[in-house]
C-alpha cells in the first residue's frame, strides 16, 4: 500500500541538502507553506537558492528563513513590499542575491520546467532590462525572449486537502504557485489543511494529481477552515 | 476669459475610466490607483474582473470580520469572489494575459512615451529595490492598456515624454493615457489628446508636455 | 446582462467562414461535440482547416464533416483507425492535406497558442521524420525541436455543465482536448450537457473559466447523463 | 543435450513484465500488447496506470452494461477509474509525459537498434497512413521504457538490429526489451542479455539477431 502521507514536518523535509533549490508556494501569504518552512529552518540546510513570487513578509515564514540567513539567492517577482524588511535589509547589505522575473514569466518558467519543455519563447519581458543579454526573436511579427525553464530539487507547497497517493486540492486564492511549483521539483512536499481517505477526493476537482508529489504532511493549524459539508 | 484648469481627483479619474469599460470586459486593474476603478463601475454593467492570483470574477472587500486570508487580490487585500466566479493556478492567470484574453487592463505610470513605451515598475535610482510583479505581462498581454497618472510630476515635468528615462515595463504598449488633465490616445502616429478638463486648452497642454499632440474632437 | 447562450446549434456555429481553422474537441468519439460538427455540415463552410486528435470515426461527427467535403487539411496525432474509414478513402484519393503531429505537440502547440507564447523547444519528435526541416537545439544535454503555436478562429468543444458567463466543467475522460482547445481560439463554441443558473457551478471546480467561451448552446442528447445530485 | 526453445506466449510475456512494475510506479501501457499487462499486476501491489486521454489511477474493464462512453483508455476502450484516481486534460497528460513523471512505459516496436532507438509507428510503406498518437512523447518522457515484442518478425529477421530501417519513434530511448526470447537491456555500452528463455543459448540468439550482444547473469 502506497502512503505518502507523514507524520512529522521535521521528517517530511529531513533531507532537504545544503545548495539545495526550493520552490515556495504562496502569494504573499495566502498559499504561503509557513510550518514547512519552520521545518526547513529546523533542517538546518544553507546556501539555498528559493524560488517564490515575493520575498517574506513580516517576519515568519519565508521571511524566517531569510532571516536565518539559509538563503542565498532569491528568485522572485516582487520582493518589495511594505513587510519585507528582512529581505530589504539583507539586499541592501549584499547578503542576498536577487533574480527579478517577471511575474508570468516565473510561472511560464516554472510551467515549462514541469512539462519538460527545453526552452520557451515569451514576450513578456521585450526590450526592457530584464530581457538584457538573453535571445530575442520575432515570430510572427511580435518580439519573443528566449526563457529557460526554472527547476527545483524540493517544493513546498500548501494544500487545503490531500489524500495518501498525494491528489490535492487547494482553497480559494491560495492555489496560486502550488499546482505548477508541485510539478517542476524532483521532491514535493505538501503540508495539507487536512488530510482524508482516498477516493475522498472527487476525481474530477483534484488539481493536483499524486504522481507531481511525493510526501504529506496534515498541518492542522489552529485557524485551518474546516471540510465544507 | 481664462478660467482655471479644473484638474480631475483621483477620484473623478477612476470615475472617467469606469465610464469606458463596457459590459462584458474582461479586466484587470492594476495595484494602486487603478484598483479604484472598481468602485466606479455602473452596477448595471456585468463587468468580469481578474486578479493575478488566480480568480476571474473579483467582487468588493468583503464586509468587516468576513475577510478571509486565502481570498486576496492583487495587493493582497481581501477580496469577494461573484457568483460566476472561478479560481486557478498561475499558469493559467498569465495565460489569460499573455493570450491576449483581457480586453482591457489599467495601469499606473511613472512615464509613458509617444510610442507607446511604458516605464511604470523600477525609477532606476540606485538604491531602490526592484520589484516587477505582474507589470510587464499586463502591459502586453492585453487586448487594450490604459494607463492613469497624473500627466505632470510634482515638480512640473511631462510624464508623457518623447522616450522614457525610466527603465522600461513594455514597448509600445500603451493604447490609451487617462491623466488628471487629458485624456489621450497612443497610435502609431504618436499621441492624440480626445479630451482635456474644463480650463485647459491646446496650447498650454502643448507647453506642459513638450512633446507633439494631435488633437481631435477636443474645444480649443 | 451578459449572456453566451445561444438557443440554437446553428445559430452559434452560423458565422464560421470558408477557410477558417477549427478546432475540434475530443479523443475519439469522447468529448465529440457531434451536435456542432452536424451544425457545421448545415452551415456550408468549405475549405476548412481541422485541428483534432483523430480524423474521424465511423460516418457521423468529424468523420461526417469529412465526407461532406468541407475539409482542406486536418491537423492530427492518430487518423488511422479500425473506423476512420472516411478519412482513409479521402487521403488515399489525394482529396485531404495531412499535417501528422506527435500527440504531445499538437497538446502543448495548442497551449502555447492559448498562453500567448510564440515558440516552444519540444523534445518530442527529435529524430524523427515528423521534425524533419525544423530548428533544433541542445539544451542542458538534451535535444529539442522548435515548434510553433496552433491557433483556431474558432474552437468547437462539448463540455458537462455550463453557466451563462461561458464557465465550464467537463466529464470523465470527455476533458481531454476541451480545456486547451478553449483558450486558443477566438471564438470558443461549447454545446453543453447542461446549463445551470450562475452560481450553480462550484468556483474551485470550474475547468474552463468563462474567459476562454464566446458561445454556449445545450444541447440535450438523449443519452446524456444527469447531473449528479 | 539440446532441448526446444520455450518461446514466451504473449500472455507469459505481459506478466514477465509486470513482475517488474514495483508498487508505487506511474506506468504508462502503450496501446495493443502492453496493455495486456495490467491483467498481471500483482493485485497487492499499488501501481499507477496513467492513460494518454486524460486519466490517473485506471482500473479494468468495467461489467458489462457498466461501460461509460467518456470514460475510456488509450485504445478507446471503456475502462474504469480507481478510487484515487483523477480527470485532466491533455496538456496536463502530456506533461506528465513530457516532464519525465511517468516511471515506465511500455510500448510495442517494429525495431530496436543497438543504441535504442525506437521505431514502432510507421513501417514506411508508400501506401500506409501514417498515424503517431502519443508513441514519440512516451518513447522520450518516461523515466524509463520498456518494448514489449517478438524479438524475430514472422519471417525470422530480427528486430533488434543495428539501425533503424524503419521510421523513428525516438532515439536512443529504450531502456530494455522484454521479447519471447530474451530480456535485454540496452544502455550507453549496447544491448545486454540478461534473461534467455528455457532451452536457448547464447550462440543461437547472437546469431538470431546478427547484434554484437553482451551478456550478464544468464545461463550459456
Amino acid at each position: 500500500m502506497i502512503s505518502k502521507l507523514f507524520d512529522s514536518v521535521a521528517a517530511a523535509v529531513a533531507d532537504i541538502q545544503d545548495g539545495a533549490t526550493v520552490m515556495i508556494g504562496g502569494f504573499g501569504t495566502a498559499g504561503m507553506p509557513s510550518e514547512l518552512i519552520d521545518g526547513l529552518i529546523g533542517n538546518g540546510a544553507r546556501d539555498l537558492v528559493v524560488v517564490n513570487n515575493n520575498a517574506g513578509n513580516g517576519e515568519t515564514g519565508l521571511a524566517a528563513l531569510l532571516k536565518a540567513g539559509r538563503v542565498r539567492k532569491i528568485i522572485c517577482s516582487f520582493p518589495r513590499q511594505a513587510d519585507s524588511q528582512v529581505f530589504d535589509a539583507l539586499y541592501r547589505a549584499g547578503k542576498i542575491e536577487l533574480e527579478l522575473v517577471p511575474q508570468g514569466n516565473l510561472a511560464c518558467r516554472i510551467e515549462a520546467a514541469g512539462a519538460g519543455l527545453g526552452a520557451i519563447f515569451t514576450p513578456t519581458g521585450y526590450g526592457t532590462a530584464l530581457a538584457e543579454g538573453k535571445e530575442t526573436r520575432r515570430i510572427a511579427g511580435r518580439d519573443y525572449v528566449l526563457e529557460l525553464p526554472i527547476r527545483a530539487d524540493v517544493a513546498l507547497i500548501k494544500c487545503h486537502i490531500a489524500d495518501r497517493w498525494g491528489n490535492l486540492t487547494y482553497r480559494k486564492t491560495a492555489r496560486n504557485f502550488g499546482p505548477i511549483m508541485a510539478r517542476a521539483a524532483a521532491t514535493t512536499i505538501v503540508q495539507a489543511d487536512h488530510v482524508v481517505a482516498l477516493g475522498q477526493i472527487d476525481p474530477e476537482v483534484i488539481v493536483t494529481p499524486g504522481i507531481f508529489v511525493k510526501r504529506v504532511v496534515e498541518v492542522a493549524r489552529a485557524d485551518r477552515l474546516p471540510l465544507a459539508a | 476669459m481664462t478660467q482655471d484648469i479644473q484638474r480631475m481627483s483621483r477620484d473623478q479619474l477612476a470615475a472617467r475610466v469606469a465610464r469606458d469599460i463596457p459590459e462584458g470586459a474582461y479586466v484587470n486593474l492594476g495595484i494602486g490607483a487603478p484598483t479604484q476603478v472598481a468602485n466606479y463601475l455602473p452596477p448595471d454593467r456585468e463587468i468580469f474582473l481578474q486578479s493575478e492570483n488566480g480568480l476571474l470574477g473579483m467582487g468588493p472587500a468583503p464586509a468587516k470580520g468576513q475577510e478571509d486570508p486565502e481570498l486576496i487580490n492583487a495587493g493582497k487585500q481581501p477580496v469577494s469572489l461573484l457568483p460566476g466566479g472561478s479560481y486557478f493556478h498561475h499558469g493559467d492567470s498569465f495565460a489569460m494575459m499573455r493570450g491576449g484574453h483581457l480586453d482591457i487592463c489599467v495601469l499606473g505610470a511613472f512615464q509613458v512615451a509617444v510610442n507607446g513605451d511604458l516605464a511604470n515598475w523600477h525609477t532606476g535610482a540606485a538604491d531602490a529595490i526592484p520589484a516587477v510583479g505582474g507589470a510587464m505581462d499586463l502591459a502586453i498581454g492585453a487586448k487594450q492598456v490604459f494607463v492613469m497618472m497624473d500627466l505632470l510630476t510634482k515638480s512640473g515635468e511631462s510624464k508623457l515624454v518623447e522616450r522614457c528615462s525610466y527603465p522600461l515595463t513594455g514597448v509600445s504598449c500603451v493604447d490609451r493615457i487617462y491623466s488628471d488633465l487629458a485624456v489621450i490616445d497612443i497610435d502609431a502616429n504618436g499621441p492624440r489628446v480626445i479630451e482635456m478638463v474644463p480650463g485647459l486648452d491646446i496650447e498650454t497642454l502643448r507647453a506642459m508636455t513638450g512633446v507633439d499632440l494631435k488633437f481631435t474632437g477636443v474645444q480649443a
